[in-house]
């Protein structure tokens, strides 16, 4: 039982800090705003500089344009960059695609996309919900059918995360309706200038457009532009989520440490109602929970972390940490509101508004969080089969 | 122990829920958060037709004269259909006329707010205060027959349309005679200056600047300086009537999530044959139940003219929370589609968070409820 | 809307109270302690004296030894005894048999049982669940046997409330093997003292002797005592079980409003490491929030009882009133035990015991109220099924 | 980053497991919360053959030499198979010697210690204060050589067996010098007066009198007046042992309900198919999970001679609450039959209560983690 970093990692750290210090990740433009998953917002820039430094593709093979190092040291790349808000949102989603890619992806796919990603040159969306295939996939009903050289893809995607900014999308769509259903799906590598899709953004209820809807009518996709198998779409997909799943959430602690060293500074320096909120007993216990919860959050993302090092299945303990990550979050926005009292309702920029409205925005962005990409029901459900082996309903 | 409304109360119901269902569609509310104004001539109009501004005004004065809890009916129905607009701000002031004003003050003002052709607001939170009324700043000093005020307001609802501000302040006499007032300050002075706040809710709140604005001493509501008691029953009555259009808010989040989950299908079978979301759905209704029977508890006692200043901590307490948990759990049923700004919910849950604070939230209500049992 | 009581509850109100004030609840011996429920403890001698006062039968019909009121009055008379810490527990799980002997009894039945039940004469148990049957009462494996002019019983129950006390049970037992499992049960009146009838009472884990397992060996029930219809002893049940959800829940505001009061006097009084409770911030929230909820709890049930004085059915509101009346228990019982800290662990009559140890015996106690009489979960899937419609899974 | 144990410290659970699992049978841990004594005689000889009670002695002193970690690994098997008798409050005395100890005190105790021949405890809580250690009022007056102990402590594990209670006393000089100090007690001496208390777990604690015990100025641990460092010190370090102990008890409950609910059929089906339980059953590992790992790192820092106090802090106060919240989930899914004193289930339920107050419960660490967080 060894908690340190190696000293590769704490060296790499020092350099990410480095970097951030000299190069202040909020001077980079943003398309998205932070959007409260711990990561910060959505920045082709930052994430086009990053390629520069080789940090975005830290444990890929060298051959495809990666650093040839660990997935912990990626990890604490991405934990480091999270603690000081920067915007990895464009690109620590298509951890998912490039880990498929690396996975079971042809020698083609895997020189034609890989270099391109690990620069930053292009950004990738994910499209597997529709409309009528939300927590169940198997009900996907986009088609691809074969013809000639290409598939021909019909069909809708819903809540792919920035698909209105990305470059490519895997989407998953039918390719064998006769098939039980699980046995007829594959995943295909989408350019968003095909013709014949179309995206539109989705607001949602922080008033962010970071989810968009993706219409495929008629779009021609290469053959060569299948990922995997053809109708073993489910597995990769699952395999992919598992790692979604983690990367998505795994950086909770690091980006909201941010957040409750603001919120103790504004206890520290505020009153209301003519007390001093340093002196309010609730408060003081309720961050000091929050406090311990961050260090459970980072505890466990850290154990994923350390299973995923070693090559090792995380099915159920990515949904450990995307659940504990999610709620947790939702529970520091809450806190974070409690904290700035009523005026925290002021979500403009007038100086009226706290903290930079920030935790209003967390407060409606989180509840998104403990729905999209699985909803914790979904989750929960895992641990308790993959986890307990309990019993299937 | 009779729990049901009377006939004239559910008749009331009937016509607020099907006048709003019709002229209040869900998306007039959401284009009235992004409208500067934030309600159409047209509703209040229609509203004042149907006497509703007039309920709780005398007969003499032009009003129906029906008791607070039919009040709480008509806003249960309001929250039920995220009426949008400034009649709970102007209500809010109505009953402050109407509890504390002098005969002439009815006489002036009541009549023209039963027509509809007045609009009240109430002025009390002030930055970094909220209900904490000792520790209101805002001040009116004695000058001749005038008193003169300065001072700042925040999250004052609908300043913008408001005739009358019924302002909390700290008054001082000439005589030495100190204390707190309210005073009927003109929405339209010019020594008023309002700045629009942009808010979770998509209400329309302000930050409100008295510059040496100056009012009549006959624009004291009652007593001078006697103003504590009067505010601290405002704020009971404006905290019963928030929890009442919270009971409707929470009743709507959930007749949606029930809806939906009978009809959304994922895994061959409607979601709401799954445990979980029978248990969410449970939850939420436990909680409904419960804060609907303290307000009405609240609300009766309020209604009758009973002290109700606990029950209404009590019922604003727990309704703060419970409106919350109740929109949080609508949420995890709907998934993703409940997070889109076009849906219906969050017209809910952004209001429950606003609600939550509106008239004091939870803990505030509490720490009143502690000395209450003996603490 | 109308929450006052009406004249003549509060004069019977007003009498309850002058009687526990002259006959003090505690002078009178219990068998079975308070034990959390809300309403008090198991005491023959006490239930007696409610007999002789009639306030055991207030509503049942006058030629059957009642008095002729109404629930609302009978609701009212336990609500005040209740407060009082009056020992209720051996008479008030038995309203559920007398509701079930006054609906589906014979002539014979009534007038045979119900006056004695009226006098205090005989205590009832409430046979349903087994080993393999708690939930799930379809799978109820008793037996029932027709033998001439009699039934024969074979089987054994568990959980009983005070069967080892008790001097008649109600016994659901599988008369027709053969038909579905819904439609094949009846209930029985069993006196205890039948050859055949062995009763262990159960250690909880609270220390206390309050349930008990029966043992039915070949037990000789003459027909006359068939409650209700041959094979349809389960609509029967479900109906006595909607009122044993409410009685033996509905009096948890009045009891534990006590609890509270001693709460409040104790942290009044009281220092801990070196700092008077009443300077506790968060235990004045917690208990504050706990006299909020006493006091939804208290509508709730009032709710329910005025829809059973309506006649009116309370199928759900019952599993409300459960629900929320046993997991509030549970959390006065947790607060209890952080108001009074580690000394709180000391359950003897020792001088460093607080409060009489009724915290610590409570803590331990109410874990068992969500479970028994149907656990929160079921009551849960009630409410969702009954309360809002939604379809069975 | 490592979160595996070594091949050494999976053997050390694997024995401990197996040895419990055999001589330590639940019936009899029944029956040891009955019992006067509280453990045999037997299975603490079985220990000491196996070296545990010399576990963290160095080698020099006849014990094992092993680290912190190690004995982490053996309390949680101990938590798990809810072993009885003073193994853990000896162990915390054996810790004050080994951090705090002269040379000497460690050649005249430590051996005995690991042979299993002396039985220590910890004397620190008093009616009315916990671990506030500033608070605590038994005091200890020199008296030429001697110390006079005068003083009533609470709370004290297996006082009745103790060879060796380290108490821990305000000291008070002839010089004026004065502060807090640990003193190594006889515990057998006859002016300490014992009272056993009932407890809700049926550990044996005790009401201890020191009516003017008399111990000489070289049983002080340490430098006298110095030693509330010494006790923060050994605070923490039985709060991570204490977390140790209660991740075991937590698993022994998730696997005793795992096994329940996999096996116990109602509606045609194992509940454990049903989704309530399901997710009762996850939030119960999530819980786990994380008591698991932050106790885990608060061990390690400890382990290493890291400061470690801020992380014990929160392993404590997390694994208090997370440990109660894993036993009630266990009993909802247990129904009825986990409710009876002579299932195994009440043995991890009291437990985990008695643990959440011992070295101080959650809002006792919280109060010390809102210091180390800037508040």
């Amino acid at each position: 039982m060894d908690f340190r970093f190696s000293d590769e990692e704490e060296k790499l750290r020092a350099e990410v800090r480095d970097f951030c210090e000299k190069e202040p990740p909020e001077t980079f433009p943003c398309e998205i705003e932070d959007e409260g998953y711990g990561f910060g917002g959505w920045s082709r820039a930052f994430t086009k500089r990053l390629g520069e430094k080789g940090w975005l593709a830290i444990a890929w093979p060298k051959e495809y344009g990666g650093l040839g190092r660990t997935i912990m040291e990626r990890y604490v790349a991405a934990e480091e960059l999270a603690y000081h808000r920067a915007p990895q949102y464009g690109h620590l989603f298509g951890d998912a695609v490039g880990a498929g890619i690396v996975t079971y992806g042809t020698e083609e796919q895997k020189k034609e996309f890989l270099p391109q990603m690990a620069r930053g040159d292009i950004l990738w969306a994910t499209g597997l919900s529709e409309p009528g295939a939300g927590s169940d996939m198997l009900n996907t009903a986009t088609r691809a059918v074969k013809d000639g050289d290409d598939y021909v893809l019909n069909g809708q995607k819903i809540w792919p995360t920035g698909a209105h900014l990305a470059d490519w999308c895997l989407i998953l769509a039918r390719t064998d309706p006769d098939a039980p259903k699980a046995r007829g799906l594959s995943t295909f590598l989408i350019d968003m200038r095909s013709p014949g899709v179309v995206v539109n953004p989705i607001i949602d209820m922080a008033g962010a457009e970071s989810f968009a809807e993706i219409f495929l009518e008629d779009v021609r996709v290469p053959k060569r532009l299948l990922l995997g198998q053809e109708n073993r779409g489910l597995p990769l997909v699952f395999g992919c989520l598992e790692g979604d799943r983690f990367w998505g959430r795994c950086l909770r602690h690091a980006g909201s440490k941010k957040d409750l060293e603001e919120l103790v500074e504004y206890i520290n320096q505020s009153s209301y109602d003519g007390r001093r909120l340093k002196d309010d007993q609730v408060l003081r216990d309720t961050l000091a929970e929050i406090a311990i919860e961050l260090e459970v959050s980072r505890m466990l993302n850290y154990k994923a972390a350390w299973l995923l090092n070693q090559g090792a299945s995380i099915s159920w303990e990515s949904s450990v940490v995307k659940v504990f990550a999610d709620e947790l979050g939702q529970r520091i926005a809450h806190v974070g509101l409690q904290v700035l009292g009523p005026e925290a309702q002021i979500r403009d920029n007038s100086r009226w508004a706290r903290l930079r409205k920030r935790f209003t925005f967390l407060y409606n962005f989180n509840r998104g969080l403990s729905l999209a990409g699985g909803t914790s029901e979904i989750q929960r459900n895992t641990i308790a089969l993959r986890g307990l082996g309990l019993p299937r309903s | 122990m009779d729990f049901s409304f009377s006939e004239e109360q559910e008749m009331l119901r009937k016509i607020a829920r099907d006048f709003l269902a019709t002229e209040c569609p869900k998306d007039l509310v959401r284009q009235m958060a992004r409208d500067e104004k934030g309600f159409t001539d047209d509703l209040w109009n229609k509203m004042a037709e149907l006497g509703w501004m007039g309920l709780p005004v005398p007969e003499k004065y032009g009003g129906i004269e029906g008791s607070f809890l039919d009040v709480v009916v008509l806003l249960e129905e309001m929250g039920r259909g995220a009426l949008p607009g400034p009649f709970f701000s102007s209500l809010l002031g109505t009953l402050a006329v109407l509890h504390f004003g002098s005969d002439r003050q009815k006489e002036d003002l009541l009549p023209k707010i039963a027509r509809g052709d007045l609009v009240l607001t109430v002025a009390i939170s002030e930055p970094g205060v909220g209900y904490q009324t000792s520790a209101l700043q805002c001040e009116a000093v004695a000058d001749g027959s005038d008193y003169v005020i300065n001072g700042t307001k925040l999250l004052v609802e609908n300043a913008h349309v408001a005739d009358v501000v019924v302002c909390a302040v700290r008054t001082r006499d000439a005589s030495g005679g100190q204390g707190t007032s309210l005073l009927l300050v003109d929405g339209k002075d010019p020594s008023i200056s309002l700045t629009p706040l942009e808010t979770i809710a998509g209400d329309k709140q302000f930050h409100v600047n008295f510059n040496g604005v100056r009012a009549p001493q006959s624009s004291v509501l009652g007593e001078v300086n006697k103003g504590h008691e009067y505010l601290e029953e405002l704020l009971a009555l404006g905290a019963v009537a928030k929890c009442a259009e919270m009971v409707g808010a929470a009743q709507a989040a959930m007749d949606l999530t029930t809806d939906y989950v009978k009809e959304r299908v994922q895994f061959d079978h409607p979601i709401g044959s799954l445990q979980s979301i029978q248990h969410h759905c449970a939850n939420m209704k436990i909680d409904l139940e419960g804060m609907r029977y303290i307000t009405y508890l609240a609300a009766w006692k309020a209604s009758e003219g009973l002290p109700f200043r606990k029950e209404a901590a009590m019922a604003k307490a727990w309704a703060s929370d419970a409106c919350i948990r109740i929109t949080n759990l609508a949420h995890q049923c709907h998934g993703a589609i409940g997070f889109c700004e076009d849906h219906d919910l969050p017209l809910y849950s952004k209001r429950a968070k606003a609600s939550e604070w509106a008239f004091g939230g939870a803990r505030f209500h509490r720490q009143f409820v502690a000395q209450e049992i003996g603490l």
